[in-house]
């Protein structure tokens, strides 16, 4: 598999609807040890944005990046619908989508990823 | 002096980005049609060019990336290689232009015809490319570049009425005769010829080249402060003769030749063989930028090694690209088609596609992942958004309005 | 994206070559556009005359020859355009009368400087400032 | 023990320069990541992948097919891979370490077009 094969792929929640599609995939490092040197990115979750949108510009990542006032409003604007689903609420692929163990309304927004007390 | 050679980089740039051949022939024909109504466009590129060109070196600087790296890593692969085939389209057809410059510039000194001098100009620039390092090009051809100042001392010597030449450039806007349309095409030329993309690709990999780090941010500064409004003064200087000696004659400049004869007339024979000499190092010079820049771009897509701080074979596929972009111009100039008004229509395509240079630019250099504790201030940012609105208008209205005014005839 | 673009090319060059007019208007506006031209490369021709002293020769030879070229172009273009009444023909005919003799001052000029030299550069100038005069006010008729 | 290191693979590592830590030299991009499943089914990443069949199909469209067909035409099977073991840092650029093979279009080009030509091997004066 590759993470090409992540990215942009459509995303449906238990109940069968529609959520978005996958912008990005945040990876932490803590998987299984490479030849005993380090630790593997693990793939923790996904970034799903509502539709195409194009490139997040890393703008969405909240109150750590600072940018132009007007491209981060308008980047805020477009985004304000983008969920974080974590890799324990994904169920599987199913054909072309990805599966949700849960729905669509459990899903929090991207920027409670960066509040106080966050994963 | 060290300190003064090491903003040869800024005056290369400038010089080849600002006076290349299409430039050197719109402002003098905007000169000679419009007056200085014009000026504030050549004001407000070189306010733009500077913003964007510190941030690129800025970035070079700190992270060591050049502008396409980041064009890339930003717009992704499909918007990235849209941007690489424009660019690398429009680079092309520059080098075809500014070979067919430098080979005028000769015939202007010795009479000989240019077709006979083009082999010759693509052979001694892919040779320079090949051998000579790139600081003492940039050296070589910025300095020489600086015969141009020559027209600044025509401009006096032709004793020009200032204070008409104030009240066009304070009244922005078209003479009775020039329609408004085509008042703005040629606008909207000036800012892209003042702001060309490859003047970042080249001053940001210029950067990498030279070993830039961040103890050279300063330098990186002044290279940007000294070069680029020194090419704007250098546009002004050629409009104002134009204006001057061809604007009461109703002549439209349309060659190399006629664009150079202000100074003639100002400044007598010398004068003529100094402008000849800029004219050349300056063509020759762009030659040089815009070839290395397609090498430039292309490598900085695909994560080749690039650039001549390595010997050529650890840098094949750079120096093959070089290679084949100069042999394949050289037969486009050899077709006899006008260089000239390649440039011309170059300058209107890159100015439609400058949005996608400039963005990813403005963004890195708000990404503390590249630049740590350099991000962009709250100036860069309020004038690289402003400029960032600009672009977008301009891109939009750029070939619609060629078409409409038959590319400002 | 490229496509657009080598469309808009071919257009913008298409659109720059000449095609036949439609009326006596359109054919007026031709030969005023062709004047304006002409007269654009005579004066560019006088003002290096004038300063002849100060030019070198093969500067000279480079300007002439490139005016030459443009004047007889504008010539040939103008006179393969088919005039679509008699009143416009003789409009043309009016027109062609004065480039041809601008056409003929320039190529004259040309042979003097490969030759050697400007001969008589104040009557050349004299001459030159007339016809362009005379183009300047047909295409202010006529534009 | 600090906290894990959190990145994004779109935003820090796919389309970054990759560059040898030794000297700098620059490697390619992050074309692509190639994934695992660990033990408990979830994806790690194992290598990052290069090459025209690793961007051919992220680019996607003709363009995208001609690029990867070129390169099955050379002979390629499958992207060259760097595995993650070798990356030392993840930052303006993706720093490994290691020996690595030089690209196929690199070799080809290098000896049979630049190398011929005087002056390749000679440093630039």
């Amino acid at each position: 598999m590759r993470m090409s094969d992540l990215i942009a792929r459509p995303v449906v929640d238990s109940a069968g609807e529609v959520v978005g599609q996958v912008a990005d995939v945040r990876l932490v490092q803590d998987g299984p040890m490479l030849r005993q040197v380090q630790h593997a990115f693990r793939v923790a979750g996904l970034i799903v944005v509502t539709r195409h949108t194009g490139r997040l510009f890393g703008y969405e990542r909240g109150p750590a990046v600072k940018g132009p006032w007007l491209v981060r409003k308008v980047l805020r604007a477009l985004h304000r619908n983008t969920r974080y689903v974590t890799w324990e609420q994904v169920g599987g692929i199913d054909g072309q989508d990805i599966v949700l163990r849960v729905t669509k309304d459990r899903l929090p927004a991207v920027s409670w990823l960066y509040r106080e007390g966050g994963p | 002096m060290k300190k003064f050679l090491g903003i040869t980089l800024g005056i290369l740039t400038a010089i080849g980005g600002f006076v290349d051949i299409g430039d050197l022939v719109a402002n003098a024909l905007v000169g000679s049609r419009f007056g200085m109504s014009l000026a504030w466009v050549v004001l407000l590129g070189v306010l733009g060019i500077c913003v964007f060109a510190e941030m690129s070196g800025r970035i070079a600087a700190v992270s060591r990336r050049a502008v396409f790296d980041l064009v890339r890593e930003r717009l992704g692969p499909r918007a990235g290689l849209v941007n690489l085939g424009a660019s690398f389209l429009i680079l092309a057809l520059t080098v075809a232009a500014e070979i067919g410059g430098a080979a005028l510039a000769l015939e202007l000194a010795t009479g000989v015809d240019y077709l006979v001098w083009v082999p010759a100009v693509a052979f001694a620039a892919w040779l320079v490319m090949w051998r000579v390092k790139f600081e003492t090009l940039e050296r070589v051809f910025g300095l020489a570049g600086l015969a141009l100042v020559i027209f600044i001392v025509a401009l006096w010597q032709l004793g020009p009425d200032w204070g008409q030449l104030w009240e066009q450039a304070t009244r922005p806007a078209p003479p009775r005769d020039e329609g408004l349309p085509t008042y703005f095409y040629y606008a909207i030329a000036l800012l892209g010829g003042a702001m060309t993309p490859y003047e970042v690709f080249f001053f940001s990999s210029g950067g990498v080249e030279e070993k830039w780090t961040r103890r050279d941010l300063s330098v990186a500064r002044a290279n940007v402060l000294v070069g680029f409004p020194l090419g704007g003064l250098l546009s002004l200087a050629i409009a104002a003769c134009a204006a001057t000696v061809f604007l009461p004659a109703h002549v439209q400049v349309d060659s190399l030749g006629q664009m150079v004869l202000p100074v003639a007339l100002g400044a007598g024979q010398v004068g003529l063989a100094l402008v000849i000499l800029g004219v050349f190092a300056a063509t020759f010079g762009a030659t040089l930028e815009v070839a290395l820049s397609s090498g430039y771009s292309l490598s900085q897509y695909f994560g080749w090694q690039w650039g001549k701080f390595v010997r050529p074979r650890e840098a094949a596929r750079f120096h093959a690209t070089i290679l084949v972009v100069v042999i394949v111009a050289t037969a486009l100039v050899l077709t006899t088609i006008d260089p000239i008004m390649v440039t011309e229509y170059s300058l209107v395509f890159a100015a439609a596609a400058l949005p996608l240079t400039y963005l990813p630019v403005l963004l890195i250099a708000n990404d503390r992942d590249y630049m740590q504790d350099k991000v962009n201030g709250r100036f860069s940012n309020t004038l690289g958004t402003a400029f960032m609105i600009l672009l977008i208008v301009v891109s939009i209205a750029a070939i619609p309005l060629m078409l409409a005014t038959k590319a400002g005839q | 994206m490229r496509r657009r673009w080598a469309a808009g090319l071919a257009v913008a060059l298409v659109a720059g070559c000449s095609s036949p007019a439609w009326n006596d208007r359109d054919y007026e506006l031709k030969a005023a556009e062709s004047a304006e031209a002409v007269g654009s490369a005579v004066e560019a021709v006088r003002l290096a005359v004038g300063g002849d002293g100060r030019l070198t020769r093969p500067y000279l030879k480079v300007l002439l020859t490139g005016a030459a070229e443009q004047v007889q172009g504008v010539n040939d273009q103008f006179g393969g355009v088919q005039p679509p009444s008699e009143r416009a023909r003789r409009l043309g005919e009016r027109l062609l009368e004065v480039t041809e003799r601008a056409e003929k001052a320039v190529a004259g000029l040309l042979t003097e400087v490969r030759r050697d030299r400007v001969a008589d550069p104040a009557g050349a100038v004299r001459e030159l400032a007339g016809l362009g005069r005379t183009l300047r006010r047909f295409q202010e008729e006529h534009g | 023990m600090t906290a894990a290191r959190v990145v994004h693979a779109q935003l820090h590592l796919l389309d970054r320069q990759v560059v040898r830590a030794r000297d700098g030299r620059l490697v390619c991009k992050v074309d692509d990541l190639e994934l695992a499943l660990d033990d408990d089914g979830r994806p790690y990443v194992t290598a990052i992948l290069m090459g025209p069949l690793a961007l051919g199909p992220r680019v996607g469209g003709v363009l995208g097919r001609l690029m990867a067909g070129a390169a099955r035409l050379l002979g390629a099977t499958a992207p060259p891979r760097i595995p993650m073991e070798h990356v030392s840092r993840i930052a303006g650029a993706v720093h490994v370490g290691g020996d690595l093979e030089p690209p196929a279009l690199e070799h080809w080009v290098r000896t049979h077009l630049v190398e011929p030509i005087p002056g390749a091997r000679h440093e630039n004066e």
